[in-house]
């Protein structure tokens, strides 16, 4: 984005003034120039904000936060400038700006924001941005110099290319190199595009892009040259990031159905409420995060046994209050739990509310993991790529190296002979319930980090996992964890060129005619023994 | 005894069972042909290079240790397993191997199964009448009326296999060995050319065996029925062979008369164990 | 005659009587008693009943495949939606320039959307003969094609089950889709006449109930014909054991498919009578979780008897209208709580409580064993 | 070891087993025979609990009255059931198959003990393929190796020659005699066979319409009584 | 004691729309206690009749037909989405019943018996293009929606209007996906793409409901933040940011005609209201709440005007009936049945809400038929004698379809 001139000379005067602000200031010349921000326009705030920074007092880097976080406000009456510490509910509790002192609580209505829009917000944060290009952490000065991409201007060439020279950090000076190599392109020079030549970032691109549309032929073309190697090699990371889309996706899949591998696959009940016992686990990742505000990544971990938990004692609850009277009517299954899948939605309704609820996202799952700057993984997929990968290895496990594995499977195959051999079938029925039920609360948990937390939660994913399972060949954990994985990658391979809906459309087809490639899915049950 | 070979001959009287003009040629030879069939699961052989003729009319037992490959053998014939090698022929006309399992049956093979397969939600007699040889397509099927004659045939059946009772009674309640009669029966009303019955005396009192034997004694004959039977109960199997064929490993092990067979050292050894005449008697 | 052989059975004596008595009784009080009067049935609920009523007929489409062959159609909701698409298409074009476009050729949508010609599939639907034979022929075509794949295939039991989800599924979100032509997610609505007959009027609603009604029974005794003859109980052969079936020399596919069109058909003219009925059709009819609710209907009414999907259908989507009016808030307790109920309590739905009350008094005649159902 | 005393049982409404008394002496085998349809597998099936019975008593080990213990007890107790059409787990490994023998077991044992490899080899063999997979009578093996697994004390066999070639017959036979000699092992086992029954069992038990009709030691097993309630 | 008045209320409690309707449903049952608590309307109480049409579009017919033959209520408040409202029309024509809806549509429409309180596109969409590109200098435009007609209308006068002003068909990225769509990986990456092409670009969403949720949180997984590719919104409002964590969204925008923030004293008395009668320190205030209230006062107003809850004479006394808006101005009904609005452009604020970034100087009036639309550029509307037509074509001088008489 282009930076309007006032502020460029602020931008400049940071890089030389060597911020932070130091100065001696007055109360008074603080009123000053906070009324000042109060301004009509847009265009006078940038002005204010200019005035803010020259006078140097040491409160500008506060007053300019709140003011980014919208949180600098006019008392109507008094006309006093306060700083809000927290803006939900009807009263926020306040400070006085220019002394900071505790001024209680004031009703919303008392108060006047000032707002800034997104321009001012972008050249705030350069502001602030720039001024980390001095800090000694190397991780800091890389963000700042990738920010400054794109926003180099004639004032700054000269103190960046100081500061380029004394930079010891490789990353950091070949950004600043790149930094100045933009702004002589912008400048005409042919030269500055070796220098960007290969390099995958957007406002490279944009740059470059930009070049190739100029006038001058020979720009034009070493730009073009460049941006065809630069689309050569953005094509191959467009392939993998691809692939990861779809393994991304495809384990979303996996974690929504393998619940259901259990629950359906090996212990044959048609559980239409699997969806809302992953609603459950999305709920008690709120709940949790609830009970420990401000300690979202804490609460996500708890909330890991604890959605296991919950879902797996709903789980119990279903088995035994419906669930075992269908013993050897598993069709009915459909039926009535179709019915405690109302009745869970509808609760939730009711109980905690028709909207969505907010789930939020620790730290360490934000944003996206570099692999260079044309890809990027983003992290929270990247934990629940991982996290399905676990369950899966857990379930595997359980359901072939414990008891409960084989007794679950010959319970099933023939409940009468099972018990006649001294298994207790009851409580394997309950256990097993207990554990697909459970594993469906995890993936409730980590859906929370992904999507809606919501009433209707579980029905946008019932019918896929159903359709997962069967894909998979009904009763194979293998199975499943292939065919989710697989149809993600269809999926989202066909997406660029299908799009979304055709995209889907063509997977739901390709199943259809798989199946009577392979009536008994991916991997199916061969032989006698599965004519029975 | 007569009785129920006079069963066997009843398409004189009742001349709308007669199966409409024999599909089967069996001018130039036997009914059933096999050559070089084999067939593996996972790579274990269940039928090795296996050769067997069966001529028309006659009445074949075979025999052979568990897991020889007998039942497999009928799986390949009626068209519910594929060999993975060999040709297997009804007639001098018909390869079966070409064909899908109602196809093959509606040329007048029929089978009796090893573990007794019944529609447990029909009635007994309901299962009779679906057993019933005549046209099997989708309209007439739609149609077909349950006239006093077929009704009569299905009561006889009924009689014969001793379930005139049970006729109204679904066939899942019926006990193990009342299911291996129904099935006989299916097989009775069916009127095949060939008929293949796996294990039929298996849960039989002895006196049942006696009529199982006369009744398959009594169907086999030339220009009527030819029989196989698989059987583990050696003096049902005295009774009724005439040629037996021993199965071992998937391929035929020996053949011959009864007496031969149980003389011949290996089959002693595989199969019938230090004392097999204790067994048999 | 085979299809007369329903009127012989007690169960479709009294089925019919009921019906028809019940069919003549809402027209009469339709009719003839003024509307103060309490005892008046008023067009708004014929209009329900008839809803009712062509949801009945799907339900007994459903019965018929999923009762007597066993196979869990999850996707019968395709063919209900087709056979509705093939009866607004025709509903539609009968529009002609009273749209709000004026367009004498156009669907209104399609004028908005700037399409300047009808496309081809639209054609012939003008005609009323055409669009009841695509009525029957869209749903047969499909389920011909599908059907004639998956029993090919020897597709059975869950994975059955879940292409037809899939095909409804699919279908759903191609109809989503404009460029497809029929609409969107807005679907065909705004229906003026039927045949010349004004659907505003009260005697045209009479009608399409009187007519529904008439479906429903003609549809019913179809099926009972079906039931009850040998290919019935092949049928239910197939169902218990198919591959058993084979070995007698049936095949089994080609009498899988037969009922399997038949049934789709059936679906396809409840959904051509339920569009005038309640003035819409749009691609939420495909929906696979609608198909999931009509095999609901079924079970809960009884499964493999016939008048329990009627009985089913009849009494969900009542309850359904008369809790969203009298619990909005908590009218899904109700409804989930009373598949839940009925499932535990009832083991053979409602038709069984019926026919175990009917059937006391002649104990040899067995319920049948629960059928086979599909499963792991 | 086990008394059954006057026990009734209805399928719905038919009754099936009028009143019946039987007695399995410890270390004896008692065979019952009789017609198909008779009733012998509900008797079993009752005595393991798979049926409900309506009245009368079936006690073991002349103390516990095992229609008052829940199905999974009765073979904790020490009964092992081989049942008529095998019930096999056909989806189960064969080894699998066998372990599950192994949920009745008191003293937590995990491995299958090697007595039944060595009676059925074949079962070895075929350790890693399914159940269902095998032939009737690989089948009908693994059903006697599976409960023999639990070692059990007392042992009811339904028609456990079924489909099982001679040789291997008289093998079980042989097995059946030596747990009983050795071990003090009960039998009560269901035949049809004659032969079978007459050099095996101990005592008979001949059943009719759901009533024991005749009983005795193997040897008062006359012709007469065979003709009287085993001919059609 | 005379009968009360029967205001019908037709929004979805249960389905997949719950989530955006039960609150409107929330909103009129409080007016009309706040109504009864100042004395009723003509002396008479008002009583609030509850469906629930269940997010199922043929059951909304149904519904609208129960309350109007069965019930015989004298309004409907009801419907969000355009299918549904669609589903019920020829309902409320058919039984001449009063259907006032209160959310953002995509036009193209007008019936004698419904009063449109949400947006015209020509209220929302158009203003919103125009924003970006004189404020923010924007170039490049992905239009991005769900696919259903109100996306796709709004985007083919968008489209037409971009085109318009010079914008090149590579400048223009469209973009639909199903409704609930959850894995928006490739599309954000696509937009991304982009977006990196040197001109300044900008994504205007016509994404509905639950796809909103995920579609956000990709965008700041994959690092795109306001300053970069600015998202407007035109179905993401209040309610549906207390779903999201908001924190990295801070700057994306929305087009409505109301925002919570508003800085008036009616919307700070409607706001405590609200919470009061919700009795949740937490709970927000929308757009089509508002639209509610703006609506439900024109009603009684007219009501109050005409005397009587007859249909006939209250949809006569409203046209020109003009009630306070919660933004400090007032809302007229226009003779083509939509009201004037001004339009507002909001950013994301970290605590959910909105702050004001832009408005029209005055309000503008809904459209009823597009001017940007080929088939309906000739289309006017207005229900007033002697035209009392709602698609009457300028050009040929007569009333469209058959709906007028
Ligand atoms: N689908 C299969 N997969 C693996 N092995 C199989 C399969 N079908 C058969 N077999 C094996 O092939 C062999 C032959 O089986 P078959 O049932 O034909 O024996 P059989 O001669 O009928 O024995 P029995 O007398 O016990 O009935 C057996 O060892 C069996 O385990
Ligand atoms: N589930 C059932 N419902 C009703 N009747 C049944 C059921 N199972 C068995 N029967 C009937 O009970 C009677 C006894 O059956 P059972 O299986 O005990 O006979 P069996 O003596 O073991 O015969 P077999 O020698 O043929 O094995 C039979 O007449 C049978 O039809
Ligand atoms: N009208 C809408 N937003 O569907
Ligand atoms: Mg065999
Ligand atoms: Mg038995």
């Amino acid at each position: 984005m282009k930076i309007p001139p006032c502020l460029r000379r602020l931008l400049a005067l940071c890089l030389l003034a060597c911020l932070p602000l130091t100065a001696q200031a007055q109360e008074d010349d603080g009123q000053s120039l906070l009324a000042s921000l109060d301004a009509a326009s847009y265009a006078q705030m940038g002005g204010a904000i200019e005035a803010i920074v020259d006078s140097g007092d040491p409160r500008s880097r506060d007053w300019l936060e709140a003011l980014l976080g919208g949180k600098l406000q006019r008392h109507k009456e008094s006309g006093r400038f306060v700083v809000v510490l927290e803006n939900r509910g009807r009263n926020w509790p306040v400070v006085d700006a220019l002394t900071g002192e505790d001024l209680g609580e004031m009703s919303r209505r008392e108060l006047d924001r000032i707002g800034i829009n997104n321009s001012l917000r972008g050249q705030l944060q350069s502001v602030l941005a720039v001024l980390d290009l001095r800090v000694d952490d190397v991780g800091a000065r890389r963000e700042a110099a990738r920010d400054l991409l794109g926003q180099v201007d004639e004032a700054m060439v000269a103190p960046l290319q100081d500061l380029l020279e004394a930079e010891g950090d490789a990353e950091v000076a070949r950004l600043l190199a790149q930094g100045l190599a933009i702004h002589r392109l912008e400048q005409g020079q042919v030269a500055a595009v070796d220098v960007l030549a290969g390099s995958l970032n957007g406002e490279v691109r944009s740059a470059l892009s930009s070049a190739a549309r100029s006038d001058d032929p020979a720009l034009a073309e070493a730009a073009e040259a460049a941006l065809a190697g630069i689309d050569q090699k953005l094509r191959l990371n467009r392939g993998l990031e691809t692939l990861y889309f779809g393994l991304s996706l495809g384990s979303v899949l996996v974690l929504a159905a393998i619940g259901l591998a259990i629950t359906f696959g090996v212990m044959g009940v048609i559980n239409m409420a699997h969806g809302e016992l992953m609603m459950l686990g999305a709920y008690t990742t709120w709940a949790m995060q609830q009970l420990l505000p401000g300690q979202p990544g804490l609460a996500l971990l708890l909330a890991i046994p604890a959605g296991f938990l919950v879902a797996a004692l709903a789980g119990i609850a279903i088995e035994r209050g419906v669930i075992q009277f269908l013993k050897g009517r598993p069709l009915e299954t459909l039926l009535a739990t179709f019915g405690v899948s109302l009745i869970l939605q509808q609760l939730v309704r009711t109980v905690i509310s028709p909207l969505n609820r907010t789930v939020v996202t620790p730290e360490w799952m934000s944003g996206s993991l570099m692999i260079n700057e044309g890809l990027s993984l983003t992290l929270n997929r990247l934990y629940v790529l991982g996290f399905a990968m676990l369950v899966f290895a857990g379930l595997m496990l359980v359901m072939r190296r414990t008891r409960l594995g084989l007794e679950v499977r010959a319970v099933t195959q023939n409940r009468a002979m099972a018990r006649a051999m001294g298994i207790r079938a009851t409580r394997v029925d309950i256990m097993t319930f207990a554990l697909g039920s459970g594993v469906a609360g995890l993936a409730g948990v980590a859906l929370s980090q992904l999507t809606n937390v919501g009433p209707n939660l579980g029905q946008n994913y019932i019918i896929d996992s159903f359709m997962v399972v069967v894909f998979g060949g009904v009763g194979n954990l293998w199975g499943t964890l292939v065919a989710g994985l697989s149809l993600g990658v269809i999926n989202q391979v066909l997406e660029p060129w299908a799009g979304a809906v055709l995209a889907k459309i063509l997977v739901l087809v390709f199943i259809i005619l798989f199946i009577q490639k392979r009536p008994r899915g991916l991997f199916p049950q061969k032989g006698r023994a599965a004519e029975g | 005894m007569s009785f129920l070979n006079s069963l066997a001959d009843r398409d004189r009287v009742f001349d709308f069972l007669v199966p409409a003009a024999s599909p089967v040629d069996v001018r130039h030879g036997p009914i059933l042909y096999l050559e070089g069939v084999s067939v593996s699961f996972d790579g274990f052989k269940a039928i090795n290079d296996l050769n067997l003729t069966i001529d028309d009319g006659e009445l074949r037992c075979i025999i052979g240790p568990n897991g020889a490959g007998k039942t497999t053998m009928m799986d390949i014939i009626t068209g519910k397993t594929r060999p993975d090698c060999g040709s297997v022929w009804f007639g001098s006309r018909h390869n079966l191997l070409a064909k899908s399992e109602p196809e093959i049956a509606s040329l007048g093979i029929g089978r009796k199964f090893q573990k007794p397969t019944v529609f447990e939600a029909l009635t007994v007699f309901e299962n009779l009448e679906l057993a019933m040889a005549a046209d099997k397509r989708i309209l007439p099927t739609l149609t077909a009326r349950l006239t006093g004659e077929i009704r009569d045939r299905i009561e006889e059946v009924l009689a014969t296999i001793g379930l005139t009772e049970l006729r109204h009674r679904p066939a899942g309640i019926l006990s193990h060995g009342q299911k291996q009669w129904l099935e006989i029966g299916m097989l009775l009303m069916q009127r095949p050319r060939l008929l293949l019955v796996d294990e039929p005396v298996a849960g039989m009192t002895e006196q049942e065996m006696e009529r199982t034997a006369e009744l398959l004694t009594g169907l086999a004959g030339k220009g009527k029925q030819s029989v196989v039977v698989v059987e583990h109960d050696m003096g049902f199997v005295r009774s009724i062979a005439r040629t037996v064929t021993v199965l071992h490993q998937g391929s035929v092990l020996a053949e011959g008369s009864m007496d031969r067979v149980s003389r011949d050292p290996k089959v002693v050894e595989v199969y019938l164990g230090a004392d097999p005449d204790e067994e048999a008697a | 005659m085979w299809l007369t052989r329903p009127f012989r059975e007690r169960a479709t004596q009294l089925f019919l009587g009921v019906l028809l008595a019940a069919l003549a009784a809402v027209t009469l009080l339709n009719l003839a008693l003024p509307a103060e009067h309490p005892l008046h049935v008023s067009t708004y609920t014929v209009t329900l009943l008839g809803k009712y009523l062509s949801y009945a007929l799907l339900a007994v489409a459903v019965d018929l495949v999923w009762g007597y062959l066993g196979i869990l159609s999850l996707g019968h909701g395709a063919f209900f939606a087709l056979g509705g698409y093939a009866m607004g298409m025709y509903l539609m074009r009968q529009i002609g320039d009273r749209g709000v476009y004026g367009d004498p050729l156009l669907p209104d949508f399609m004028v908005f959307l700037d399409w300047d010609a009808l496309p081809w599939y639209w054609l012939g639907f003008d005609m009323p003969w055409f669009a009841f034979l695509m009525v029957l022929l869209a749903p047969g075509l499909l389920a011909l094609v599908f059907g004639f794949l998956a029993f090919r295939s020897r597709v059975t039991g869950v994975y059955l089950s879940i292409i037809t989800q899939a095909l409804t599924f699919a279908l759903m979100l191609a109809f989503f889709r404009n460029e497809m032509g029929f609409g969107g997610n807005n679907g065909l609505t705004d229906f003026k006449e039927l045949l010349g007959f004004d659907l505003r009027s009260d005697a045209t609603r009479l009608g399409l109930f009187l007519a529904t009604g008439v479906a429903l029974a003609v549809g019913y005794v179809l099926c009972r014909a079906i039931v009850v003859s040998k290919l019935g109980r092949v049928c239910v052969a197939t169902r218990d054991a198919e591959a058993r079936t084979r070995f007698l020399g049936y095949r089994v596919e080609r009498f899988q498919l037969f009922v399997f069109v038949v049934s789709a058909m059936l679906a396809g003219v409840a959904g051509a009578l339920y569009v005038p009925q309640v003035g819409i059709i749009n691609p939420s009819e495909f929906s696979p979780i609608f198909s999931i609710e009509i095999v609901l209907w079924v079970a809960l009414g009884g499964r493999a008897t016939l008048y329990g999907a009627v009985i089913g259908a009849i009494l969900v989507n009542y309850a359904k209208t008369v809790f969203t009016g009298v619990m909005p808030d908590a009218w899904l307790f109700a409804l989930g709580g009373m598949f839940v109920l009925v499932t535990v309590l009832l083991p053979r739905g409602i038709a069984g409580l019926l026919a175990y009350r009917l059937r006391r008094r002649a104990p040899s005649s067995p319920e049948s064993p629960a059928p086979r159902e599909v499963s792991a | 070891m086990l008394t059954v005393a006057s026990l009734n049982q209805y399928y719905g409404e038919s009754h099936t087993l009028w009143d019946l008394d039987l007695e399995v002496p410890t270390g004896q085998c008692t065979c019952v025979m009789g017609r198909n349809g008779v009733g012998k597998t509900t008797l079993m099936k009752a005595i393991m609990g798979e049926v409900a019975v309506a009245s009368g008593s079936i006690l073991y080990d002349d103390e516990v009255e095992l229609t008052r213990r829940r199905v999974e007890e009765r073979s904790r107790l020490g009964i092992g059931y081989v049942p008529q059409g095998r019930q096999i787990f056909p989806l189960l490994t064969v080894e699998e198959n066998l372990r599950t023998g192994l949920a009745a077991r008191q003293d937590g044992l995990t491995r299958i003990p090697s007595r039944v490899y060595e009676l059925f080899p074949v079962l070895e063999e075929m350790k890693h393929r399914r159940g269902g997979d095998l032939s009737g009578g690989q089948q009908q093996q693994l059903a006697i190796g599976r409960a023999l697994v639990l070692e059990p004390r007392l042992l009811i066999l339904d028609e456990p020659g079924e489909g099982i070639q001679p040789n291997i017959v008289a093998q079980i036979g042989e097995v059946i005699r030596r747990l009983i000699r050795e071990d003090g092992l009960s039998v009560l086992l269901v035949e049809q066979k004659l032969p079978f029954a007459r050099k095996y069992a101990d005592r008979f038990v001949i059943m009719d319409r759901g009533r024991p009709r005749a009983r005795g030691e193997i040897g008062e097993l006359s012709d007469a009584l065979i003709r009287e309630h085993l001919t059609v | 004691q005379e009968d009360p008045i029967k205001v019908g209320i037709l929004h979805s409690l249960s389905g997949t729309m719950a989530i955006s309707e039960t609150v409107l449903k929330d909103t009129v049952e409080m007016l009309i206690e706040q109504q009864n608590a100042n004395g009723g309307l003509l002396g008479r109480q008002l009583e609030a009749v509850v469906v629930d049409p269940a997010s199922d579009w043929p059951l909304f017919a149904e519904k609208a037909r129960e309350l109007l033959a069965q019930e015989e209520v004298d309004v409907i408040f009801g419907n969000w989405t355009s299918v549904s409202r669609k589903s019920v029309l020829p309902v409320v024509e058919e039984l001449n019943g009063l259907l006032f809806y209160p959310v953002q549509y995509e036009g193209e429409e007008s019936s004698e018996n419904v009063f449109y309180t949400g947006a015209a596109p020509n209220q929302q969409a158009i203003p919103a293009v125009n924003y970006l590109m004189n404020e923010v200098g924007v170039e490049r435009w992905v239009l991005a929606g769900t696919d259903y007609v109100y996306p796709r209308t709004t985007n083919k006068i968008l489209e037409a209007y971009l085109k318009g002003h010079g914008v090149g068909d590579a400048d223009i990225m469209i973009n639909y996906t199903p409704f609930g769509h959850s894995d928006w990986q490739n599309i954000v990456s696509e937009i991304k793409a982009f977006g990196s092409e040197g001109k300044k670009t900008a994504v205007v969403s016509t994404i509905n409901g639950d796809a909103n949720v995920p579609f956000y949180r990709e965008l700041g997984n994959q690092g795109i933040d306001a300053a970069d590719i600015p998202v407007v919104a035109f179905s993401v409002g209040e309610q549906e940011l207390t779903g999201i964590d908001t924190a990295p969204l801070v700057g994306h925008l929305a087009a409505w005609n109301y925002f919570m923030s508003v800085d008036t004293d009616t919307n700070y008395d409607f706001i405590d209201a609200w919470i009061e009668y919700t009795g949740d320190d937490m709970a927000v205030t929308n757009d089509p709440m508002e639209a509610h209230y703006i609506g439900f006062n024109m009603w009684a107003e007219a009501v109050r005007k005409a005397g009587t809850t007859e249909v006939d004479e209250v949809k006569d006394a409203i046209i020109g009936v003009s009630v306070p808006n919660l933004t400090g101005g007032y809302a007229a009904m226009m003779p083509n049945h939509h009201i004037t609005k001004p339009v507002l452009i909001g950013e994301i604020q970290d605590n959910g809400q909105f702050s004001i970034v832009w408005e029209t100087p005055s309000t503008v009036a809904g459209d009823a038929w597009s001017d940007y639309l080929e088939g309906s550029k000739d289309l006017i509307s207005d229900w007033r004698a002697p035209l009392s037509c709602g698609n009457y074509n300028v050009v040929k001088g007569s009333c469209g379809g058959g709906e007028a008489q």
